[in-house]
């Protein structure tokens, strides 16, 4: 019996788990290969559940040419395995090179990690072959293979749960929490004295175009883009059509906002009318100046292009994010001789706004811009708040190439404490 | 106004009638001009190439009306290739959006290469499953699809003899437009059937399908417009690709030519106004 | 060929051809087809709205499978409507207070997370490398862009670019010449990205052309023959009745 | 009343934003769970949201109509596109194919929405033309720059340049590859900041306009 599950597993076919347990004394047949060390099976922490984790000791010397095996068998027939009873098969899950699947190779950062970084470590995860229940017990084995030697380790068991905390996204919060205490505490500050803010060409030519519609007495367009109400660019064009919206009141011009998302043109409706209201100009307001075209992309554009040549507006304001139809636009603009005024976020439509528009808010420039217009300390307050944040990054990009050739130079594994802080960790 | 800076305010659409006619005209005398071609777009030549006359090989088109430019001219290069090798044609979709452009595209080069439907090609249209319709194919390809598009019975037609499932078929190429596509065959079918298979994609999806190509989970990958060109340059046709990238290295060069000239112009006001001591222009310029 | 095809041909060819004379000048024909892309395209969000919101995800959830959870979303929505009541029209905000909360929530450790930490990340690079003999070298491979020279490339751009973005200080001294290299780095970068494009959209064009060019052949009737005619007739008669003003 | 109006729609949104940000720290299937269900409401409100903007539309075109402004006809075509394909599109249960052929409503989609959306899009190919020669002129340095990396990169996508200036591919390439990705990554770093102030200041009310608050 014994000699045939030896067989059996020489075979690299699935094996009983508990005749592999028993069968370990008695492989001293292979006494050069010994069996993993330490193995140890747990939960894999900080996961949606489904999957296990197994860890065994690193031997003295590793070669790839020996291999490890990690078998998984359901724990439950075992533990309940009565004499004589028909032992479940253990599956392959799979065989890597000795010298492969580390500890610190391995997703999780230093402070959560499960073993020393030098340790063997192997995720078991529920495929398409077969699943892992939440809540079963399962025996994982780890065997070392050496050509047609083979010896394993003891079975030992792990239970697959969910869990309710990532700690490896712990960086992530922390950054969050200091980001958010940085900006907190300018906002602060900015109430109690002025901080200085650069000069934004492009907001210095709101008031200039403004001005100019007035004269020529032709309308002001005003897009907010095609995000919805929860993209930053979105919030903050309708906070810069707020600000728009007053100057245009009380100069008592005509102001167009064609919408592409309805939630977005009830929001901004709310928004002129209360910038009208601050004008002290509210017969002025006209609700159906913000008005829906359409959700369609190049419909949109095909409508607005279209009330570009009638209407021909004195300025055109692109603000909120876009996509292919933001050159359609500003072309169509340019060639009716208005003074065009973009700022987005949208990188890759960044190139056709520089070019073809007077004045362009580049990324960030975007949501200075209503700080820069209102100059208010909580909006100030914020634009110092992000200036710390950037420079907080710019120190760590110095720190972080510095230890990262560190690292190279002296081989060492240290530099990733610190590194391991600014990691992506899922 | 001088006459550099009237051609600097040109009217736009002078710009766009020569944009138009560059365009246009390559697409109608393509001139050809070279084009390299490279090892994966070669890979899908070869291997239809080195099939003997007779054997089946399938297409699916796997894009809808969206991606028409890019994927259109790789199925009419796909299928000449296949019909002059008097290969059996078998097309269908896996997009029910592109089911009357696929059928359009096989019995358009069909007429030209004098191929009679049923006897040389087969259209069998859209079936829904995907990953399930792929391996119901692999089971039965009759029940599967148990008439074509043009509802005949495809157990009874001719040039299915002996294709009972995929494992009788020698080629599968699918022109992607995404998902389903490329990888859809390769997971449902290619190994489990054992054909060999191909891919043909848009511009955009490409980069993402070269770790198939490297991993020889397919054996060939033609991408994009440029990619259709070359296969065009290998089976010697050149066609709608060939014309397009003619169409689109004229086009390159016009707008380059436009710029320089519009340089050269300025350059000549910018002068000048220097010398008739007017700053203004350069001044306004610097903004 | 079938007779639902050909009409198809001739409709989809008419109505690209409406839309290219915007291209000669705004005129009638343009405005009926941007109208009628407008109406379709609503006509078509609605009924696709309709299809998923109210048949897949009330109605079947709701009635087939009692899942009365769907009442909630349905309320807010609601009080969205309350903007056509002017007493409590203040109602609507609730709802805007609800998008605009899980919005923001859900944006705060995603960007961090993808545009933030993942960014940074990238930006660690060593700036020497271990050669082959295992000596430390320093990799001047241009075409190759983790080599060493192009990770300063990188930084040098990053930083530079970054400084730019400083809202709260001074651009004087050192931190204007950081900021003006940043400027010339987004230019290069906009420029080529600009000329990366142009082939995309010459690609569009492309397949424009192509389908008028199939539509031409005999088999569709010569459609885009006789549309182009007909298109350039109505636009010369047009261009004749209105010669001062040609848009009203 | 006031806390109605006023603190009620700050307390909502700043337990959604706090909730949902947090989702994103928990494995958990629930949390997950919680992540689809959310964003199927959103789906269901922005339903109701798209009978807002249709009645917007309706009015206004209601209104060109009534007070016969200059292009009211057009109005009609308008209404005509949008009620014939809302009918078509209901007759067939908003289904483009049924059993592999096309329906009315996917007839309308292939052979109306596809051109003219092609073709609107396909302007773009005018339009980088006319912008190119519109404004890639030298005036500055800044300007110089943009204009010559924008003449390489053309040189380097079409097989015509490569033949002509072989080294352009490569060129192309370390520009896109090296000099773009800096940029962008800056650009990203910066934007995602703003971003992150932005949202954290909504949730906790200290940015109000979108409830069209202004200063309170």
């Amino acid at each position: 019996m014994r000699g045939q599950a030896s067989g059996v597993s020489r075979l690299l076919l699935a094996v009983s788990s508990v005749l592999a347990v028993w069968s370990l004394p008695t492989s001293t047949d292979a006494a050069e290969l010994s069996p993993p060390r330490d193995v140890q099976a747990m939960d894999t922490p900080s996961d949606e559940g489904g999957s296990v984790i197994v860890l065994w000791a690193a031997a003295e010397e590793e070669d790839p040419k020996i291999l490890y095996q990690i078998l998984l068998s359901d724990g439950r027939t075992s533990a309940q395995a009565e004499p004589g009873a028909p032992a479940t098969m253990a599956r392959l899950v799979a065989e890597v090179p000795s010298n492969s699947h580390y500890v610190r190779d391995t997703r999780w950062p230093w402070w959560n990690r499960p073993a020393a970084p030098g340790a063997h470590l192997y995720e078991i995860k529920s495929n398409k072959q077969f699943q892992l229940k939440d809540g079963t017990p399962y025996i994982v084995t780890v065997a070392a293979v050496r050509g047609g030697e083979r010896v394993e380790s003891k079975g030992v068991e792990a239970v697959p749960q969910p869990n309710w905390i990532n700690w490896s996204q712990l960086n992530n919060l922390l950054l969050v929490i200091l980001f958010g205490g940085a900006v907190l505490a300018s906002i602060q500050k900015a109430k109690r004295r002025e901080i200085f803010l650069r000069r934004i060409p492009g907001l210095d030519a709101v008031d200039e175009a403004i001005g100019r519609a007035t004269e020529l007495g032709k309308p002001i367009l005003y897009l907010t883009g095609a995000g919805d109400m929860s993209e930053p660019s979105t919030l903050a064009a309708a906070v810069i059509l707020g600000r728009v919206a007053k100057r245009v009141a009380s100069y008592e011009t005509d102001l167009l906002v064609p919408h592409r998302d309805p939630i977005v043109m009830a929001v901004c409706q709310e928004i002129t009318k209360q910038s009208y209201l601050e004008a002290n100009k509210p017969d002025a307001f006209k609700e159906d100046s913000n008005f829906f075209i359409t959700t369609d992309q190049f419909s949109y554009t095909a409508a607005v292009d279209g009330i570009m040549l009638r209407r021909k507006p004195a300025a055109n304001f692109f603000m909120g994010s876009y996509f292919a139809e933001s050159l359609l636009l500003t072309e169509t603009g340019a060639s009716t001789g208005a003074i065009q005024i973009a700022g987005t976020d949208s990188d890759h439509q960044l190139p056709f706004f520089v070019t073809t528009c007077d004045y362009t808010l580049i990324g960030e420039e975007l949501y200075a811009a209503s700080a820069y217009l209102s100059r208010e300390p909580i909006q100030v307050g914020t634009l110092r708040g992000q200036d710390i944040g950037k420079g907080f990054i710019l120190g760590i990009i110095a720190v972080g190439t510095l230890l990262a050739t560190v690292g190279v130079l002296f081989q060492a594994e240290w530099p990733g404490i610190i590194l391991d802080l600014f990691r992506d960790l899922k | 106004m001088t006459f550099a800076e009237r051609m600097v305010h040109i009217d736009r659409r002078i710009i766009f009638l020569v944009i138009g006619l560059c365009t246009l005209l390559p697409l109608l005398h393509p001139v050809g001009l070279a084009i390299n071609v490279s090892p994966e777009v070669r890979a899908v030549h070869d291997y239809i190439e080195s099939l003997p006359p007779g054997s089946a090989f399938l297409l699916s088109m796997d894009f809808d009306p969206a991606s028409k430019p890019e994927l259109y001219p790789q199925a009419v290069a796909l299928l000449r290739h296949a019909f002059k090798r008097n290969l059996r044609v078998i097309g269908m979709t896996l997009w029910v959006s592109g089911t009357g452009m696929a059928d359009q595209v096989i019995s358009q080069v069909a007429r030209e290469m004098g191929k009679t439907n049923g006897v040389d090609y087969v259209f069998l249209g859209w079936s829904p499953g995907v990953g399930s319709l792929i391996i119901t194919m692999g089971q039965d390809l009759y029940k599967a699809f148990p008439s074509d598009y043009y509802n005949q019975p495809t157990s009874s037609l001719p040039v299915l003899r002996d294709i009972r499932t995929l494992r009788d078929v020698n080629y599968v190429v699918s022109l992607a437009a995404g998902t389903a596509g490329i990888e859809t065959w390769y997971v449902f079918g290619k190994d489990k059937y054992q054909f060999e298979l191909g891919g043909g994609c848009t511009g955009v999806i490409a980069p993402g399908l070269y770790p198939l190509l490297r991993s020889k989970q397919i054996n060939g990958l033609i991408g994009g417009l440029r990619g259709a060109a070359e296969y065009e340059v290998l089976i010697d046709q050149r066609g709608l690709a060939v014309a397009g990238m003619d169409a689109q290295s004229v086009t390159h060069f016009a707008i380059i030519a436009l710029v320089i000239l519009c340089n050269a112009f300025y350059a000549v006001i910018r002068t000048h106004a220097r010398r008739s001591g007017q700053e203004r222009v350069g001044r306004v310029a610097e903004e | 060929m079938p007779f639902d095809m050909l009409l198809g041909a001739w409709v989809a060819t008419g109505l690209t051809l409406f839309i290219f004379t915007f291209l000669y000048e705004d005129n009638p024909l343009f405005k009926v087809a941007e109208h009628l892309y407008v109406g379709v395209s609503v006509g078509y969000t609605i009924v696709k709205a309709y299809d998923t919101v109210v048949v897949r995800l009330i109605y079947e959830p709701m009635v087939k499978q009692g899942d009365w959870w769907l009442l909630i979303p349905l309320f807010i929505g609601g009080l969205m409507l309350t903007r056509y009541v002017p007493k409590i029209t203040w109602m609507s905000r609730l709802a805007f207070a609800f998008i605009v909360g899980v919005g923001s929530g859900l944006a705060i450790p995603r960007v961090v997370s993808s545009y933030i930490l993942k960014q940074v990340e990238d930006t660690f690079r060593p700036l020497l490398v271990l050669g082959e003999t295992g000596g430390v070298t320093f990799n001047f491979n241009l075409a190759d862009p983790t080599s060493n020279v192009n990770t300063i490339v990188l930084l040098v751009g990053v930083v530079s670019v970054l400084f730019y973005f400083f809202f709260s200080i001074e651009h004087s001294g050192p931190v204007r010449h950081a900021a003006r290299t940043g400027i010339l780095f987004l230019m290069i970068a906009f420029g080529a990205a600009f000329g990366y494009t142009v082939m995309a959209r010459m690609s569009l064009l492309i397949g424009r052309l192509s389908d008028l060019i199939q539509f031409a052949a005999p088999g569709y009737g010569r459609a885009s023959i006789w549309l182009l005619l007909l298109t350039v007739g109505l636009l010369i008669a047009w261009a004749f009745r209105s010669p001062e003003r040609p848009t009203s | 009343m006031t806390f109605l109006r006023r603190q009620l729609p700050l307390l909502i949104t700043f337990v959604m934003g706090v909730v949902f940000a947090l989702q994103y720290y928990v494995p958990h299937p629930a949390s997950e769970q919680l992540l689809t269900t959310v964003n199927k409401w959103l789906q269901i409100i922005g339903g109701f949201a798209l009978i807002l903007g249709v009645t917007s539309l309706f009015h206004q075109h209601a209104v060109k109509i009534r007070r016969r402004e200059p292009g009211w006809g057009y109005s009609f075509v308008l209404y005509a596109g949008m009620l014939l394909t809302v009918a078509i599109g209901l007759w067939v249960n908003g289904k483009e194919t049924s059993n592999g052929t096309m329906t009315a409503f996917g007839w309308v989609y292939t052979y109306m929405m596809v051109p003219l959306q092609g073709t609107m899009f396909a302007i773009l190919a005018f339009f980088i033309a006319s912008a190119a020669y519109r404004s890639f002129r030298a005036r500055s340095r800044e300007a110089a720059v943009l204009l010559v990396a924008a003449v390489i990169v053309m040189m380097g996508r079409v097989p015509l340049g490569e033949h002509l200036l072989p080294i352009s591919g490569d060129i192309t390439e370390w520009i896109l590859n090296v000099l773009n990705a800096a940029v962008r990554r800056a650009i990203l770093i910066g934007i995602s900041l703003g971003a992150v102030a932005l949202s954290l200041k909504i949730i906790f009310g200290v940015e109000r306009a979108y409830l069209g608050g202004g200063k309170e």
